[in-house]
């Protein structure tokens, strides 16, 4: 082709148009195709099957809303409108008449409106001309102008007039013209009424069309204009996510997919169309977390400005299957480079804390309340600082300071070494014997530990001698008594393990083999007095009689742990002692320096150094009180922020097994910490020093989600719900019955009540659940009560036990109550009961006819009594409290024994006869009486 | 007295006329306005005349703001450059009647000289002159900053910025599509099209006016009444609300002026027919529509036929640019067109549609 | 000591020499080359005609202008410095330029500048006209000068936003609701009334001019950005390029306007 | 092959290639251009809501209700048959007027500005009457407020039936 160039051509010209003419194809198919990769997106899939799903659902509204229709009545209606029609189409003329005189009286008010505008004007203007004058003090002026103004309002007045009755007489025409009309319009406006659900879901069907229109709408390029599929976003103002120092409001896009999530009614559609399971607590426009106030990754964790693609959001699997299901389903794979990925959704109420730091149980997050009562169990928060759970609680273990009077130095030792060999319930957890440190080297330095631990704790235990001696008594009746009583409330006990069980009680220790453990004396005085042993214990007395304590101890004591007794532990390696004392002075030191140190210490000093240093190495004190330990800090690390520490921050050591997630370490580390040092060389000192509690997996899963939910996100104050005072001072009160685990019997507000679980027979034999206490009863009598226990339900045989409260904290509880309960310290103590003429008669015929002797009959019959004492009652009990109570105590306490006397609604008494059946009047007769009856001053 | 008298006078129903006249008569005068001598006396009539202005405190009030300095320094700098290109075109004429070419046209202005040092060194003190000038006005005037921007509430008045309050002030007496968006819109375009439009070859390069007059005329009517004595007006005489207020008014709140407006449609129909409006829209609107048609349809050969001047013109440019020049023109008479409806008949709209926000 | 002044000393190094080729331009050889061989300087002729440089005649307000122009585009570039256009910073950083930057006053400079620019187009718009300098051939070059008129007083509009002050917002809110009412593409224009099917409105105040310029349906952050891109990069940019046409058909249309 | 014929064959493959190339180069470009255009539409924005629901016509009884008035800014009124949503925002300079239910009618504190119940204003300063803003029927029953559209009375959209429910 060379020879077809032109002079001074270095290319020929059609081969350039051919190189054109594919570059530019090339470049058109790129063009094309960045319009469709731009356009195409997953989510836009999603919508419009969201639409399809939309459409069904109102489809079959429609449906049942036609079938609903009334055919012959919508004939009816037809044919009548045909009917007013054919009587309105009489009236032609008059109608023509009456439009025409419309006509001219809108005409005249029209010309009335623009002269009344140029007169609104001008008097306007002539005002402020003769204010302006007045201003400048120009009487001439404002004189003039004033006269110009009166003319000018005067004339606006009358013109308003006109304007007036212009519209009075369009009024009158108007109505004419409906009552002409009248046939044709009540019935339109009947037939729109009567179809009016018909025509509204067809709207409503009609914009879920797939038609030409929907196509333009949402095709690519000129879908800016008022697309229908877009992307749905909620911005969260109060929650913010932290970028780089700034707190940024949330952003959610989560209800693009998730496209019905706050709609009633889709709870069976497959994800992401259905709605959310908790609609009336958490998404729902009344619940307490509204859509648009708190959103969706606030709670469930996430990316929440993706919309993308499913694994960027950070979906995270809950188990293998859902994992497998999801891949292939939708591709997904573990995500990378997320900060918090979402909780699982066996997870999801770790998403609580955030907010909900500071309160004790959060109401229906059952999984994080059971994940944050095991950390009460275990004790976590005693080496490891965690926020939100109080600077001093108590040391979850027993006091050591007087631990020579207890038990002796054989038993300690070898319940040091390995609590489960005697106790297999124990919360005390494993230090030795531990993967990690069972090589014969390590046990070797480890008990020597154990029996320096032993020495430094004895020598400085002080001296006990027990206030009660020991006589033998009936076991038998000992462990009636402590399955009656409430120690189950607390304790497990061997021998009473169907209930223990039941009760899962946690705040004491199980008891088991006592007889090998304590001396009989210290066990007869610990129960009649526990505070007299440990000045702090909140091991409440339970105000027992000689017999019955010692029928306890005698229980308590044959249980025997025979094996455990036969045990010796060894004696203290002197060597292995001095190589640690050796290892420890060597830090800051040589090794030869440190050991000519250590050798130049006497016997027991060393003994008593390698004690001290090996509590605080393993952190002992943490959780029992202990002498030479004032201000030492938790040795574990603080877990405030557990929930958003870095994964790469966390150890895997080699457990390749376990996932690379948050979770997955947590509850792996819970089970058996020292996995981490398995199959890694390390040497005695830096070993993982992390106990052992033998968690079941179920447990450690619970605490996980606890811990998760302990996030770093800062919340904004008015991102959190604030406390009012009444709230704030339950709060602290619920802390001091957490303290003292109160609600390991009773059930307050809803919360716990766990030896309930023992009474599923007869829930009116346990304890009495507390129900707003702080309305029930007096401020002063529960004051009162704490410090004077005094039988109310006599035919219980679970007793009050009387705790050893300080005086802060009964101050606390009874506040809190009150507080808690919106009510006045003092509301109607002194009430004195005014009667009105024949009330009194009255009461007394309903106190026959419902005859409240037959259960409250103390001080009435000899019956045995199924029901408090009334004589009692006016100086416990709110008077209002009482009214609501007889109203409907079903309401308060569902299958209470008390009769319902005024029906369901608490409007239909049983008896009609006294006061016509009025049942706000006989309440308040009867509310009367029962004050009446505690003695309190009568008048006329 | 002399103020209010002032006050009065600077209303634009009185100045915008007085701006007119002003402006024909310097355009027929111009020999005797292009003269040094009437520059000095005018200079010397002003200098009191200002200091009076500058002594009232309403009036230095707005003079001082720092965002209306630059308004000031336009309003010097287009008077001095007017008089300025009159004196010169004046110049010109009286050589060119005398036979002789423009200034700039004599051969020792036409003698081609070295750029280094001439050209550059010039420019260069200009340069150094408008450095020294700009830090200086910057020394002295702080730029203005105001609160931090608040939307949910808006100063009274708000203005745009001051290079477009001749549009701004278009807004009293057109919509918004019109002042805002067609009339600037045509304003580029005629500017564009100046030079395909003026065909008369005269003029190109020396100041002239008697060469070129239909050009000069209609340029300086837009330029100088309707850009920028617009945008003194809407600078200096607009208040709160965007009422007019003397030069010594005090910028009162509550000022209220009379002003109900009223439609070309509701004129005709409820005032003069005396029947109510039609419910058809068209209908309703329809002398409005046919007035507007026929203003840019029927004028243009109208004029091309029945004038003489219209005749030379349709001549000398073809039909063409005879149309586009006319409809320009046209346009931009509509807006003195509109302002005195405005104050003769309180017109609001020649055609009100605000259903299809069409309004004109 | 040698014969040679150090000046000249200097003026024989190689450095001198390899920057500057010629001599002083005191001769007819040197006065050509400084023009024609200094990358700033070429676009002037070498000669020209004598009214070209009267003041008198050419006002010498396109000069100021491009002047301006560079000495706005210098500021501008310091002022970036400190500026962030963001709602939360952008008015606290015009504050901070007021009270501690150092030589803050360039934000005074910029912004009388930015008015002097405005005055001087203008200006330099009448004088082109009265001299009848839109002439053939010169007639495209007008056309390149309106537009970069309109332009310029796009650069203050849009640099009006960036202080974040009531002024700014209030009077872009004004400025920019003009453009609402574009016919066909603004929602309150003529014709927007039309522009739909059923409930779907193809001329809103979400997809209309107003919304494109502002990124929103009034005068918010995303405006802010829009009008700072705009107003430091994008029109400088266009004005950058059409300058540079300017001056060049300047050149090829026979210089500085002279009579032809 | 005659010398003729083997130019007009290149014409014709000169003309196709040219063609195609050019058009397809010039489609591109264009689509390019467009997709600037279509960039300076964002799909997603970070304004304020201007609509909510407003729960159903039936939850307000006949007058003025205020539920609404400090979070959305708007007053829903009830009478004569038709149920509005009325903006709270003073015609005359955006003070927010209250309700007063003595004298039935809504007074801006600022100047004094005073609206009837519909919210015609008969005294003070302000020169119009408060808005309205759209509200429509949703399919379950509940009102849609709409606050982008407004519904001016002194431009007869009142009359317009987006401007208020029939109840």
């Amino acid at each position: 082709m060379s020879e077809n160039k032109e002079p001074g051509m270095a290319y020929n010209m059609s081969k350039l148009h051919k190189v054109m003419a594919v570059l530019s194809f090339i470049f058109f198919v790129t063009t094309v195709w960045v319009f469709l990769d731009d356009y195409i997106r997953p989510w836009k899939a999603i919508q419009v099957e969201a639409q399809q799903i939309k459409r069904k659902h109102t489809d079959d509204a429609l449906k049942a809303a036609t079938k609903e229709l009334d055919g012959k009545k919508l004939s009816d209606l037809d044919s009548s409108l045909a009917k007013g029609q054919e009587i309105v189409s009489g009236r032609k003329a008059e109608i023509e008449k009456a439009e025409k005189e419309l006509k001219v009286v809108l005409t005249k008010l029209k010309a009335q409106t623009i002269k009344n505008g140029v007169l609104n004007g001008d008097v306007s203007a002539a005002n402020f001309q003769y204010e302006t004058a007045q201003g400048a003090h120009d009487h001439k002026t404002a004189e003039k102008k004033l006269e110009e103004l009166t003319v000018l309002k005067k004339e606006f007045i009358l013109g308003k007039d006109n304007s007036k009755a212009l519209q009075a007489e369009e009024k009158i025409i108007r109505a004419k013209l409906a009552d002409l009309n009248k046939e044709v319009i009540s019935t339109e406006k009947e037939i729109k009424e009567f179809t009016m659900k018909v025509t509204l879901l067809k709207a409503a069907k009609a914009t879920t069309d797939i038609n030409p229109i929907f196509a333009i709408r949402n095709m690519p390029f000129i879908d800016y204009l008022d697309p229908t599929i877009k992307i749905q976003q909620i911005v969260i103002n109060n929650v913010t996510d932290d970028r780089y120092f700034r707190q940024v409001p949330k952003v959610d896009r989560c209800i693009t997919c998730h496209v019905f999530i706050d709609q009633p009614g889709y709870e069976k559609e497959k994800q992401p169309f259905r709605t959310h399971p908790k609609l009336d607590l958490m998404v729902g426009m009344e619940s307490k977390h509204p859509m648009k106030v708190t959103g969706c990754t606030s709670c469930h964790g996430g990316e929440g400005q993706r919309v993308n693609d499913f694994a960027s959001v950070a979906h995270m699997p809950d188990g293998e299957k859902q994992e497998k299901e999801w891949i292939q389903k939708y591709g997904w794979k573990e995500p990378h480079h997320v900060a918090s990925p979402m909780f699982k959704l066996s997870q999801t109420e770790a998403g609580c804390v955030k907010c909900h730091a500071d309160v004790q149980l959060v109401k229906g997050a059952t999984v994080l309340n059971e994940g944050r009562m095991a950390i009460e169990k275990y004790g976590c928060y005693a080496c490891h600082k965690i926020s939100g759970w109080g600077e001093n609680r108590r040391k979850p273990g027993p006091s050591l300071l007087k631990i020579a009077g207890k038990v002796d130095k054989e038993w300690f030792k070898s319940w040091v070494w390995e609590p489960r060999s005697f106790n297999k319930h124990s919360k005390m957890p494993a230090f030795f014997r531990q993967s990690n440190n069972s090589k014969p080297e390590f046990i070797r330095l480890n008990m020597a530990e154990v029996n320096a631990i032993a020495e430094y704790v004895y020598d400085k235990s002080k001296p006990y001698v027990a206030n009660e001696k020991f006589h033998p008594g009936n076991a038998e009746n000992g462990k009636k008594i402590i399955s009656q009583v409430g120690c189950l409330g607390c304790h497990g006990v061997d021998g009473l393990e169907e209930q223990s069980d039941k009760v899962k009680a946690y705040a004491g220790p199980w008891l088991t083999g006592l007889g090998s453990k304590v001396q009989p004396d210290w066990l007869v005085s610990w129960l009649k007095k526990p505070s007299h042993y440990q000045e702090d214990t909140i091991m409440p007395s339970m105000r027992l009689s000689d017999t019955e304590a010692n029928d306890i101890a005698t229980y308590l004591l044959s249980l025997r742990n025979k094996s455990f007794e036969g045990l010796t532990f060894a004696k203290l390696d002197t060597k292995a002692r001095d190589e640690l004392l050796a290892e420890y002075n060597s830090t800051f030191d040589t090794y030869a320096s440190a050991v000519s140190k250590v050798a130049k210490m006497g016997d027991r000093e060393k003994t008593l150094d390698l004690g001290k240093r090996s509590i605080g190495k393993y952190g002992c004190y943490s959780c029992h009180n202990l002498e030479g330990f004032d201000g030492y800090e938790g040795i574990g690390p603080n877990l405030t922020k557990e929930g958003s520490k870095p994964i790469t921050q966390f150890g895997f050591g080699l457990q390749h097994q376990i996932p690379a997630q948050r979770d997955a370490w947590i509850t792996a580390h819970l089970q058996r910490p020292s996995r981490w040092d398995e199959g890694i060389d390390k040497v005695f000192k830096d070993l993982n020093k992390m106990p052992n509690f033998y968690m079941s997996e179920a447990e450690a899963k619970k605490i996980t989600v606890a811990l998760l939910g302990q996030v770093s996100d800062v919340v904004p104050l008015n991102g959190i719900k604030r406390f009012t005072a009444g709230e704030a001072l339950y709060n602290e009160a619920m802390k001091v019955a957490g303290k003292y685990n109160c609600m390991g019997c009773h059930q307050i507000d809803g919360l716990r009540g766990d030896i309930l679980k023992a009474y599923a027979d007869d829930i009116n034999q346990g304890p009495p659940r507390l129900v707003n206490e702080g309305h029930r009863v007096q401020t002063n009598w529960l004051y009162h009560f704490f410090g004077n226990v005094e039988p109310i339900r006599p035919w219980l045989q679970i007793r009050m036990p009387s705790f050893n409260l300080s005086l802060e904290e009964k101050n606390k509880l009874v506040a809190g109550f009150q507080q808690g309960a919106q009510q006045g310290t003092f509301e109607e103590p002194e009430m004195t009961v005014a009667w009105e003429p024949g009330e009194k008669e009255g009461a007394v015929k309903l106190w026959n006819s419902y005859n409240c002797v037959s259960c409250h009959s103390i001080g009435f019959t000899k019956d045995t009594p199924l029901a408090p004492n009334l004589h009692l009652a006016s100086k416990r009990l709110r008077p209002s409290w009482i009214k609501l109570w007889l109203k409907n105590p079903q309401g308060i306490l569902p299958g209470t024994v008390m009769p319902s006397f005024f029906g369901d609604d608490g409007n239909a008494p049983i008896d009609t006869t006294v006061f016509g059946g009025d049942a706000p009047k006989q309440i308040n007769a009867l509310t009367k009486y029962v004050i009446e009856l505690g003695g309190k001053t009568t008048t006329k | 007295m002399l103020r209010e008298l002032v006050n009065k006078l600077s209303d634009p129903i009185i100045s915008f006329p007085l701006v007119t006249i002003g402006f024909y008569f310097m355009l027929k005068y111009y020999k005797i306005v292009g003269t040094k001598k009437f520059a000095y006396w005018t200079t010397a009539l002003l200098i009191p005349i200002t200091t009076w202005f500058l002594a009232d405190p309403n009036f230095f009030s707005i003079i001082k703001t720092p965002d209306n300095i630059p308004i000031i320094i336009l309003l010097l700098l287009v008077g001095f450059v007017t008089w300025f290109a009159i004196h010169k075109a004046a110049e010109n004429d009286t050589r060119i009647e005398a036979g002789l070419c423009p200034i700039e046209a004599t051969p020792e202005n036409r003698e081609k000289v070295w750029s280094w040092p001439n050209l550059v060194y010039t420019e260069l003190f200009a340069m150094i002159a408008c450095t020294a000038f700009l830090v200086v006005w910057a020394i002295i005037f702080k730029a203005p900053l105001e609160e931090s921007a608040n939307p949910t509430w808006a100063p009274n008045p708000a203005k745009a910025p001051w290079y477009f309050l001749g549009l701004q002030e278009m807004l009293v007496y057109f919509d918004p599509w019109m002042a805002g968006v067609v009339l600037p819109g045509l304003i580029v375009a005629g500017l564009i099209a100046v030079p395909y439009i003026d065909t008369n070859p005269k003029g190109n390069g020396y100041f002239t006016f008697k060469e070129r007059k239909m050009a000069i005329t209609a340029f300086l009517y837009g330029w100088l009444v309707l850009w920028v004595y617009l945008i003194i007006v809407g600078v200096f005489l607009r208040g709160p609300n965007w009422t007019f207020y003397g030069p010594f008014e005090f910028w009162d709140f509550h000022k209220v002026v009379a002003s109900f407006n009223v439609n070309l449609s509701e004129i005709i129909w409820i005032k003069m027919l005396g029947v109510g409006l039609p419910k058809n829209l068209v209908v309703r609107e329809i002398f409005g529509i046919i007035l507007s048609i026929a203003y840019i349809s029927i004028i243009p050969p109208w004029a091309a036929k029945a004038t003489k001047a219209g005749r030379e013109l349709f001549l000398n440019l073809g039909a063409t640019r005879y149309y586009i020049f006319m409809f320009l023109v046209l346009m931009m008479t509509s807006l003195p067109i509109k302002m005195i409806l405005r104050w003769l008949f309180s017109l609001k709209y020649i055609v009100a549609l605000p259903e299809w926000e069409l309004n004109l | 000591m040698s014969g040679k002044g150090i000046a000249q000393k200097v003026r024989d190094t190689q450095v001198w020499k390899s920057i500057f080729r010629h001599g002083p331009p005191d001769n007819a050889r040197n006065r050509a080359a400084v023009i024609a061989g200094n990358v700033f300087l070429h676009l002037h002729p070498i000669k020209l005609k004598k009214s070209g440089v009267q003041l008198g005649y050419t006002w010498c307000m396109g000069g100021l202008t491009f002047f301006i122009f560079l000495a706005l585009t210098v500021t501008g570039l310091l002022l970036m410095f400190y500026y962030r256009p963001t709602a939360e910073y952008a008015f606290n950083d015009i504050i901070a330029l007021r009270e501690h930057v150092p030589l803050g006053i360039m934000r005074e400079i910029h912004r009388w500048g930015a008015h002097a620019m405005v005055i001087t187009v203008w200006v330099h718009m009448f004088r082109v006209f009265m001299t009848g300098s839109y002439k053939p051939p010169r007639e495209f070059n007008w056309g390149v000068g309106v537009i970069l008129l309109v332009l310029t007083l796009l650069l203050s509009f849009t640099g009006y936003l960036l202080p974040w002050d009531q002024l700014a917002i209030w009077a872009i809110t004004v400025g920019s609701g003009m453009a609402k009412a574009t016919p066909f593409a603004g929602n309150a224009g003529p014709g927007a009334m039309l522009a739909r099917i059923g409930d779907f409105v193809m001329v809103s105040d979400k997809n209309d001019v107003r919304f494109q310029l502002l990124g929103g349906r009034f005068v918010g952050e995303p405006a802010l950005l829009r009008f700072y891109i705009l107003h430091c990069v994008f029109i400088p940019l266009v004005v950058g390029v059409l300058i540079a046409v300017h001056f060049w058909r300047v050149r090829k249309d026979g210089g500085i306007s002279a009579p032809l | 092959m005659s010398s003729d014929s083997k130019q007009s064959l290149n014409r014709r493959e000169f003309f196709s290639y040219l063609t195609v190339g050019w058009v397809m180069f010039t489609a591109s470009v264009g689509g390019l251009l467009s997709l600037a255009f279509r960039f300076t539409y964002p799909n997603v924005n970070f304004e304020p809501e201007m609509e909510f629901l407003a729960g159903l016509p039936t939850d307000y009884p006949s007058g003025v209700d205020e539920r609404w008035k400090n979070s959305y800014g708007v007053w829903m009124v009830k009478q004569e048959g038709k149920l509005v949503a009325l903006s709270n925002i003073c015609t005359h300079l955006g003070c927010i007027p209250n309700w007063l239910p003595a004298e039935l009618k809504f007074k801006c504190p600022c100047h004094g500005s005073g609206y009837y119940m519909s919210g015609i204003n008969f005294e003070g300063p302000t020169p119009r009457p408060l808005e309205r803003f759209k509200v429509a029927l949703q399919p379950d029953g509940k009102i849609k407020v709409d606050k982008t559209k407004i519904y001016r009375w002194e431009k007869g959209e009142w009359e317009n039936p987006d401007s208020f429910l029939e109840v």
